[in-house]
């Protein structure tokens, strides 16, 4: 490669599901609030997923709502959200300005509750693409309860493909012994791609007050040190499906991003990251840059899947 | 180290002195420590010039780190946060309640308070004399556990003579659960006004990941973003401490 | 509680499917080889479980076996060991004047290869109890495909409690979504104990190389990034059956291992952790200790299952 | 600091001093560090009295810790560990090569050697000049990549020339796998007595875990136990590098 080559910039947009990014670093949802409370972060990302989104509000669980554990973080926030109305009408035209992609997360406690939503989705502006939550380690009733059963995970992804045209993510969980059938179900039911995963099922004890640590009791387990694990079922997913991956689950460094692309993710989220270095973002793109720069790449896109035998 | 266990840690920074508002927090990042990933939330204490003051008590690992600092190394915060206690317009008397640490953001609310010349006066609760931290002179009541600084027992109980005597204050408080809840009873008895700083384990800091939430009278509240001074009146007293 | 009282030893000793161990703290399969190699240590243990035995030796997988985490490691041994012969006229005679437990932790591809090593050990001097090992992930057959399975884990235990009379302790996977079928299902095949959990399926990759950093690709993660999963299983799966659970994953301090005890465990194993410090076996017994004291129990043993509501 | 990256850190332990030989290792836990749990394997690079000295470069996380250890700190290790080099009796000559940072326990080998006057060369091979470590006086043939300091090329081009003038010669090497697959070759065609220091990521250090595993001629072998010095016959050089 000659100097000149060297220097050319590198592209960083990647076509996912059918939206195109400006990079393939997406703020993962529930950790970027609904997109603005980060003063002026949003911009940094190809694309925001909001807050998952309910029919109706939530208040969430009980407190503490969060603990830490070693190189990560246990949440039982409990899908406290504005519900589908005040998002609607309260959250989103704050989004419409960015420069990003935005893309809605949504879940419920039935099917027809992930259809009323998508439903409700389809028609408001400014929305690139549904990320569907079927891996939610902190509700009583669906949540994850749907992510590992791979038929009711089918169900829903069906539900919500019949009633609208945006692209449609799913996020699944790792609280599954294969990944694969429950991938593989939700491909064809018609998702355009895959995001994985969601936070593996935890608990913490006060060994002084003898309590859970979270109100919630169990909680879910994010940040570095579900990194190993999560690439794990991105390696795996990523080979039994032909929809794109969107890899994430304790990505803190453009090293641990190009992990989940060597793997085979079209594009990474950053989650628990965000929180510890909220300039984690600027770092990961930078380093894919140079990533690609090093080894001769004209596009980030092209680190996917690249991972030799 | 400014008391058995409370560390003194000062830097300067010209941005967070500029906008800083007494009761607003900063995020500081534990410097490289295993078992303290997430930034710690950290009142500021005080403010002069372009000087930050943090006052802080050992508690865990992150706090531990922080206390490990040495002169001359650089601190990574994220701040000011939150929303900061309001100097109510002319009462007679402006009355802070401190309980233990909690000294920590009444010491800057202190110095703005007597920049504007008001009357104030100062109720600081220890369990003994070698727990209290120095702080700005001010008119004040000092109450220990076992009466090795002035009276002995409860800083409520100092609090409850200083409304009595000052009609119409507002008060300002922070400390231990208990102490929260008792003042806001006594100031809620009297009709005074009552702010307080609560205290939650977070992780955004920022309003957006939920994490912080306590329980108002209505709905949740973020003690981040909403908080970490609320209305007393708008705060569940009834539910577990948050931390 | 008077100071006189306040003072009295405390009692670390526990009782378990039969067998009664000098403290709570046990010596995890695979990290303590088979238990002479850390000079002198084995003696502080309540119990020792070897390195997985199988029928044949193995040589185990390729290198790079090893690979660090966040609060972690990853390993893909592959059940290296001497086999079944070697071991009892090799290993258990070293292990003969040890004043500890020793419990001989057996694998197999297939049911009766369990059977076969649970018959050879029945008769082998100076077993107390036997863990059973459908739990590895570092196997193509067999291993944690048996413990996923309520049915097949059923089958294994079976087979194994029909031709033996020592205490059977079954060691499961974390690697399901939930766990609670395969515990009631090998309690109910006539398990004595459960240990739980053994190694989260995990992978990391060599960005500059482009390989796993794995010679086997993937591996198994512990250390203390997966205490908060352990927790959540024992917890749950202490609930779920009668027989004593033995709790695992990422203990490395006396604090670690009463959270286990505290959600139900009657007993610990430490892992990893002797690598980084061999003398965390000490630190947990004194630190048991301590905690007793402090909270005026008589007996460790008190101590599990005092999680309140 | 002992080069561009390399790092001297000396401690006094009478102990290590006592039992240690050339070859052997400590297990060094990297102080807090939340990217290196692990100890890691650093060999042992020189004793004299009860002062025991490492050199290493810094390679990642945990020896980026290491050489942020500040004087005065007190290091956790565990060791001496491994099998060590073993001094074959009465050879013509004893030829050390070293490749890069493989000087460290080439050091404490070559003190040895001097120790009882027998005759030693050393082939010592670095990228280029400023990474060549300062080390003690004996016979040497320094090889550099780009020729800034002795011959220009491979150690092991210095090595053939080495033994061809010391037939019968005892060969002690430690560096890159290709350099030491390329050492044992030359020494296998000459039918020269061979040893070699492999590294190999560890977890346990003594053999209970089979992390550390390369393959052998035979069976796999531990280095942490087996070795980490090995008679190059016994090991597989066609493996991939085992780190
Ligand atoms: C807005 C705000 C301002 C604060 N200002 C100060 C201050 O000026 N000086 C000071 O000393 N402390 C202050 N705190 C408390 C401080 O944040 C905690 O003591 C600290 O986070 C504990 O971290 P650690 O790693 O040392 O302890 P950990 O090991 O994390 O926890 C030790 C104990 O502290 C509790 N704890 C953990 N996080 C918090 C938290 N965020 N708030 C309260 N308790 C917690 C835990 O439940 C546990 O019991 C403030 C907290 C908030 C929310
Ligand atoms: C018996 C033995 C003796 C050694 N003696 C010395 C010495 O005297 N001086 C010295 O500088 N180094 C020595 N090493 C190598 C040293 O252990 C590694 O450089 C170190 O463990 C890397 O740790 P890290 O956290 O800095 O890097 P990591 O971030 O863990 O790894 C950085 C790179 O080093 C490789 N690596 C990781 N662990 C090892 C390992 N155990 N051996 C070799 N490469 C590894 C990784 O694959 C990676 O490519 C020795 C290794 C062994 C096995
Ligand atoms: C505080 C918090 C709240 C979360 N809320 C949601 C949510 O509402 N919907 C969702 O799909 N995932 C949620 N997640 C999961 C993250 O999007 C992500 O899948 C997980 O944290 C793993 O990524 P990380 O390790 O980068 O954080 C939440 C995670 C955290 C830490
Ligand atoms: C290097 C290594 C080897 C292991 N080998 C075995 C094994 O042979 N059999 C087994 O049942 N578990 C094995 N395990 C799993 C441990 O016994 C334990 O279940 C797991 O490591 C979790 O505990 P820890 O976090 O305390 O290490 C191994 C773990 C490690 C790290
Ligand atoms: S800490 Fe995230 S909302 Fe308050
Ligand atoms: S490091 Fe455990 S056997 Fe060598």
């Amino acid at each position: 490669m000659s100097p000149a080559a060297g220097k050319r910039p590198v592209d960083l947009s990647v076509s996912l599901a059918g939206i195109r990014l400006k990079n393939p670093v997406i703020a993962a949802s529930g950790t970027f609030g609904y997109g603005t409370e980060y003063d002026g972060l949003a911009a940094e990302f190809g694309a925001v997923i909001t807050k998952t989104v309910t029919l109706a509000s939530r208040p969430g669980n009980a407190p503490p709502r969060l603990c830490e554990t070693a190189s990560g973080m246990l949440n039982s926030i409990g899908l406290a959200n504005v519900g589908i109305d005040a998002f609607i009408s309260g959250k989103l035209p704050a989004l419409a300005g960015l420069d990003t992609a935005v893309i809605a997360n949504i879940a419920g406690d039935r099917t027809d509750e992930y259809a009323a939503l998508a439903r409700r989705l389809d028609s408001a502006p400014g929305i690139a693409a549904l990320e569907v939550n079927i891996s939610c380690p902190n509700v009583n009733q669906g949540g994850s309860a749907f992510g590992a059963d791979p038929a009711a995970a089918a169900a829903v992804t069906a539900a919500v493909r019949r009633v609208t045209g945006l692209p449609l993510i799913v996020k699944l969980t790792p609280n599954v012994s294969d990944i694969i059938p429950v991938a593989r179900a939700v491909e064809a039911a018609g998702a355009d791609a895959l995001s994985l995963i969601n936070t593996l099922f935890g608990m913490r004890i006060d060994i002084e007050r003898r309590r859970p640590a979270l109100g919630g009791v169990t909680g879910g387990l994010s940040g570095p040190a579900i990194l190993p694990v999560a690439l794990y079922h991105v390696h795996r997913a990523a080979r039994a499906v032909s929809i794109p991956v969107i890899g994430l689950g304790g990505i803190s460094s453009a090293c641990d991003a190009i992990e989940f692309m060597l793997a085979g993710a079209a594009a990474v989220q950053i989650g628990t990251a965000t929180f510890v270095e909220p300039g984690t973002v600027r770092a990961v793109t930078a380093g894919l840059e140079a990533y690609c720069l090093r080894h001769g790449l004209a596009r980030a896109s092209s680190i996917t899947g690249r991972l030799l035998a | 180290m400014a008391g058995p266990d409370a560390w003194l840690l000062a830097f300067r920074s010209a941005a967070v002195a500029r906008s800083a508002a007494p009761g607003q927090f900063l995020l500081v990042r534990p410097p490289d420590c295993s078992r303290a990933m997430l930034r710690r939330p950290i009142s500021i204490s005080d403010v002069s010039g372009d000087r930050v003051e943090l006052l802080f008590r050992v508690a865990g690992a992150g706090t531990r780190s922080l206390a490990g600092l040495t002169p001359g190394r650089v601190i990574d915060i994220i701040g000011p946060l939150g929303s900061p206690f309001d100097i109510v317009p002319g009462p007679v008397r402006h009355i802070a309640v401190a309980g233990g640490i909690g000294i920590a953001p009444l010491r800057f609310l202190l110095r703005r308070i007597r920049a504007r010349r008001l009357p104030v006066t100062l109720c600081y609760g220890c369990r003994t004399k070698r727990e209290l931290v120095p702080h700005c002179a001010v008119d004040r009541i000092v109450a220990t556990d076992n009466g090795s600084c002035g009276i002995r027992g409860l800083v409520t109980t100092a609090l409850s003579r200083a409304v009595d005597s000052h009609p119409g204050a507002a008060v300002y408080a922070c400390g231990p659960w208990p102490m929260l809840r008792e003042t806001a009873r006594i100031c809620a008895e009297r009709g005074l006004s009552c702010q307080v700083s609560l205290e939650s384990r977070m992780a955004c800091g920022v309003g957006a990941c939920q994490g912080c939430a306590v329980k108002g009278t209505g709905s949740y509240l973020t003690v981040c973003k909403d908080g970490p001074v609320f209305d007393a009146r708008t705060v569940d007293w009834d539910q577990e401490p948050p931390t």
